[in-house]
């Protein structure tokens, strides 16, 4: 890819990167959540990918590595929900206004659910590119 | 309003028409994704309201939201979509590239060895 | 509690992933077999809000007769090809796994849910998984197939999609319940209907509709042949059967009669023709269901019984017939039927078993619901009688070319079958039996199902009252 | 509505067992002398024959309807989803006039 793509990755990765986990850490107060907040980190690794060549970008993230949390994190998917059924009340507190703590579980499965969402494109991505 | 619904109907054709009579495996493909998001326009149309507000309760009178914030529950649907598409369309370039491994074309007029 | 059938099976999809093992996923869907089984005794609808909310705005799953029947096909059929892939599959064995138990994720969640967008999200599920299954071999049938199936499937998926967009803008809501007590006959509802049944139409393989299927099964693994044919059909008519019982349109509709005679007629005729056993066995699977159709359409209490046991005796047949042919691919090689002479008794027996009951002859379970059809149809009009037995001839003429082909032949193949191989054959084909001799044993779990069908309020109320 | 039916398919499946068990005795003593014949063409021993899958309802393959019917089963992909149009066309106009 040419100098100016390059060159503006380098920049703005990292705010891309920040942007999803910030989308992912307010999916429950504002518009967004799991998905939209994996898609931008995952856009993030893509574009070091396209810019850079797949190798610079398994320096970030690894196929195995994306692989092997995807599947840990979709089985603390499964315990996230396991514990809100039992111990709904342990949790944060419900109906704060723009407060971060609050809501109860969904902050948990919206990161829990994020990252998921990030390593499964993550790996479509590299699966893809490979080809 | 209905401009909404007519350029829906008019996408929604342009995406059928890409899928059914285009050649080329990675246009059908398009094709797909330009009739999904159609339908994501038709669903979003269905939720929209002139001067509406968007769908959060902060300060203001739980009236007032009722009469005018938009309806979010299409918009929960839109998303929900976009991920089921996006694992179609992942899957079926995944099956596209395997397809251009065995046949060395992308043409689907080559792909009729199951037939009769 | 019926979320934590889910978590099991949504832990197993994971954990064969990463734990590398095959049991995980078979022991998920033997227990979700069981539940299913404990579930359908107790007599009540059951209804299952996600979440705590109550159900005009939550999601909820609701357990009636007809749900909870079908759901026990489902994973019952599920359970005995996951048992018999473990030897049939060899090579990327996890990865199939993990499919199978995704796809008996969506096949419970369409049959059990009791929202119309959360069935689109189960259907889909479903559709996704098939669709990589069916590409299981990555040898140039299988993607050839896949790519075919993914088009057209994904296509209806979306009708489906537009059906529920113009429900929802047309009354408001998105439950079952709420929107068969909102909904008119109006021109703009029975174009939502006419989306909504082309759509499940393509699962379920009614003729215009049909023609992934022969191509689709041609390059899978013969089970997940197995699970098209019989679970996957039984989930479009279901899809169906609810969209008219929203509708409350459960009466005689010659739309059903017309594509269902159709599609019998030349399901059967294609099937004549073909030399692929898979293939064969498709287009068997597209004729039966035609009767099925047809006899929806009546929409008689008769009709209907006779419709969903067909759907049960089909499912059990063609598992076994997938079955038993599989075993024959497994050990000869070969699909073409030229060259799958082979010489086993209790593989001859079986299968023998499950053509006979297949062209509907007396002692079996294919008789008792043919006989059904042909009662049901003799109340409409003797000319689809005529229809039904002349598709039932041609099912024995295409039976007995499979019989002739694979143990008559010159060539045979001496082969020792591996047990874990034949076990959940004769398992099935022991129900074959046993349904053919006791028909009221299989007539007593589907008159519940019926009369669940039939009475809309009581769904209605049970719905919202609890 | 299957009150006599239980009884009579056991009793239809025990004649088919008694069917199975005279032709199995009858044929025990046949078999031996089966043996010496063989069936000879010109000089030769005639080999077993079978018909090939092919060749197996050869009448109706070749009618026109069913060359018809496979023809149009083309296994292209644009065919079928033309189809698949076409049948939701069909289905909702006459789902729209008919109920």
């Amino acid at each position: 890819m040419d100098v100016i793509i390059r060159n503006v990755t380098k920049g703005l990765l990292p705010f891309i990167i920040v942007f999803g986990v910030y989308i992912l850490l307010h999916g429950h107060l504002t518009p967004g959540g799991s998905f939209p907040g994996g898609v931008i980190i995952a856009s993030g690794v893509a574009l070091l990918a396209i810019s850079f060549g797949l190798r610079k970008a398994e320096r970030l993230v690894k196929e195995e590595t994306a692989h092997v949390v995807e599947g840990i994190v979709a089985l603390f998917l499964v315990l996230v929900v396991l514990f809100e059924s039992f111990a709904r009340d342990m949790l944060t507190p419900t109906g704060m206004a723009f407060g971060l703590w609050s809501a109860q579980h969904v902050l948990l499965l919206n990161v829990v659910g994020g990252v998921m969402v990030s390593m499964a494109l993550i790996l479509i991505v590299f699966l893809l590119m490979k080809e | 309003m209905i401009e909404v619904y007519v350029g829906m109907v008019l996408i929604a054709l342009t995406g059928m028409y890409c899928m059914v009579w285009k050649k080329n495996m990675i246009k059908k493909v398009i094709g797909l994704g330009i009739f999904t998001n159609s339908i994501h326009l038709l669903l979003i149309a269905i939720g929209f309201r002139t001067n509406g507000i968007p769908p959060i309760l902060t300060q203001v009178n739980a009236d007032y939201f009722a009469m005018q914030a938009v309806d979010p529950l299409p918009q929960a649907l839109v998303l929900t979509s976009i991920v089921i598409q996006l694992s179609v369309t992942a899957l079926a370039l995944g099956i596209v590239t395997l397809a251009y491994r065995h046949l060395k074309t992308l043409d689907t007029e080559r792909m009729n060895r199951l037939r009769g | 509690m019926i979320v934590y059938l889910l978590l099991v099976l949504f832990a197993a999809t994971f954990l064969v992933l990463i734990v590398k093992r095959d049991e995980i996923a078979i022991i998920a869907i033997l227990f979700s077999f069981f539940s299913m089984c404990y579930m359908f005794m107790n007599p009540e609808i059951m209804v299952f809000g996600f979440g705590g909310w109550s159900p005009p705005f939550g999601i909820v799953w609701v357990l009636d007769k007809l749900n909870v029947f079908l759901a026990l096909l489902v994973t019952g059929i599920s359970s005995v090809i996951a048992v018999y892939s473990l030897k049939y599959i060899k090579e990327r064995r996890h990865r199939y796994y993990t499919l199978l138990c995704l796809i008996t994720i969506g096949l419970l969640g369409v049959s059990l849910t009791g929202d119309i967008f959360n069935l689109y999200v189960f259907f889909e599920i479903l559709s996704v998984s098939s669709y990589a299954l069916v590409a299981f071999f990555l040898n140039e049938h299988a993607i050839e197939g896949a790519f075919k199936y993914l088009m057209v499937g994904s296509m209806t998926s979306l009708f489906i999609l537009i059906g529920i967009a113009m429900l929802y803008g047309l009354t408001g809501t998105l439950n079952f319940a709420d929107l068969a007590s909102k909904i008119s006959h109006d021109p703009p509802y029975m174009v939502a209907l006419g989306l909504l049944v082309a759509g499940f139409s393509l699962k379920a393989t009614i003729v215009p509709f049909h023609a992934w299927k022969p191509d689709a099964i041609e390059g899978t693994p013969a089970p997940i042949g197995a699970i098209f044919t019989s679970v996957s059909t039984a989930i479009g008519v279901y899809g169906i059967l609810r969209i008219l019982f929203i509708f409350n349109l459960i009466q005689i509709n010659w739309v059903l009669i017309l594509f269902g005679a159709i599609t019998m007629l030349l399901g059967a005729l294609m099937a004549l023709v073909q030399v692929n056993v898979k293939r064969m066995l498709a287009y068997s699977g597209v004729s039966q269901i035609g009767y099925v159709i047809m006899v929806i359409g009546f929409g008689t209490l008769l009709g209907i019984t006779s419709g969903l046991y067909h759907i049960l005796n089909n499912a059990l047949i063609k598992t076994l017939l997938f079955m038993g042919i599989g075993i024959g691919i497994y050990l000869t090689g070969k699909e073409n039927l030229n060259e799958m002479g082979m010489k086993n008794t209790p593989l001859l027996i079986c299968v023998g078993i499950g053509l006979l009951s297949l062209s509907g002859i007396p002692p079996l379970n294919g008789f008792v619901s043919k006989w059904l059809i042909f009662m049901a149809s003799w109340e409409i009009s003797p000319m689809l009688t005529a229809i039904a037995i002349i598709a039932s001839a041609l099912t024995l003429a295409y039976s007995f070319k499979i019989f002739s082909a694979m143990f008559l032949a010159n060539r045979k193949i001496e082969a020792k079958v591996p047990k874990i191989l034949l076990i959940p054959v004769i398992i099935l084909t022991a129900l074959c039996v046993f349904i053919g001799v006791f028909p009221q044993a299989g007539l007593n779990m589907i008159e519940p199902a019926v009369n669940a069908l039939l009475n809309q309020n009581q769904y209605i109320t049970a719905v919202f009252g609890g | 509505m299957f009150e006599q039916w239980s009884l009579f398919a056991l009793a239809f499946m025990g004649f088919i067992f008694l069917g199975f068990l005279i032709y199995m005795l009858g044929n025990r003593k046949s078999r031996k002398e089966e043996m010496k014949y063989e069936t000879y063409t010109c000089g030769e021993p005639f080999p077993k024959v079978s018909i090939g899958v092919e060749n197996f309802y050869h009448a109706v393959k070749r009618s026109l309807g069913i060359k018809d019917l496979r023809s149009h089963h083309s296994g292209r992909i644009s065919d079928y989803l033309i189809w698949v149009v076409i049948g939701t066309v069909i289905v909702i106009l006459l789902t729209v006039v008919w109920v």
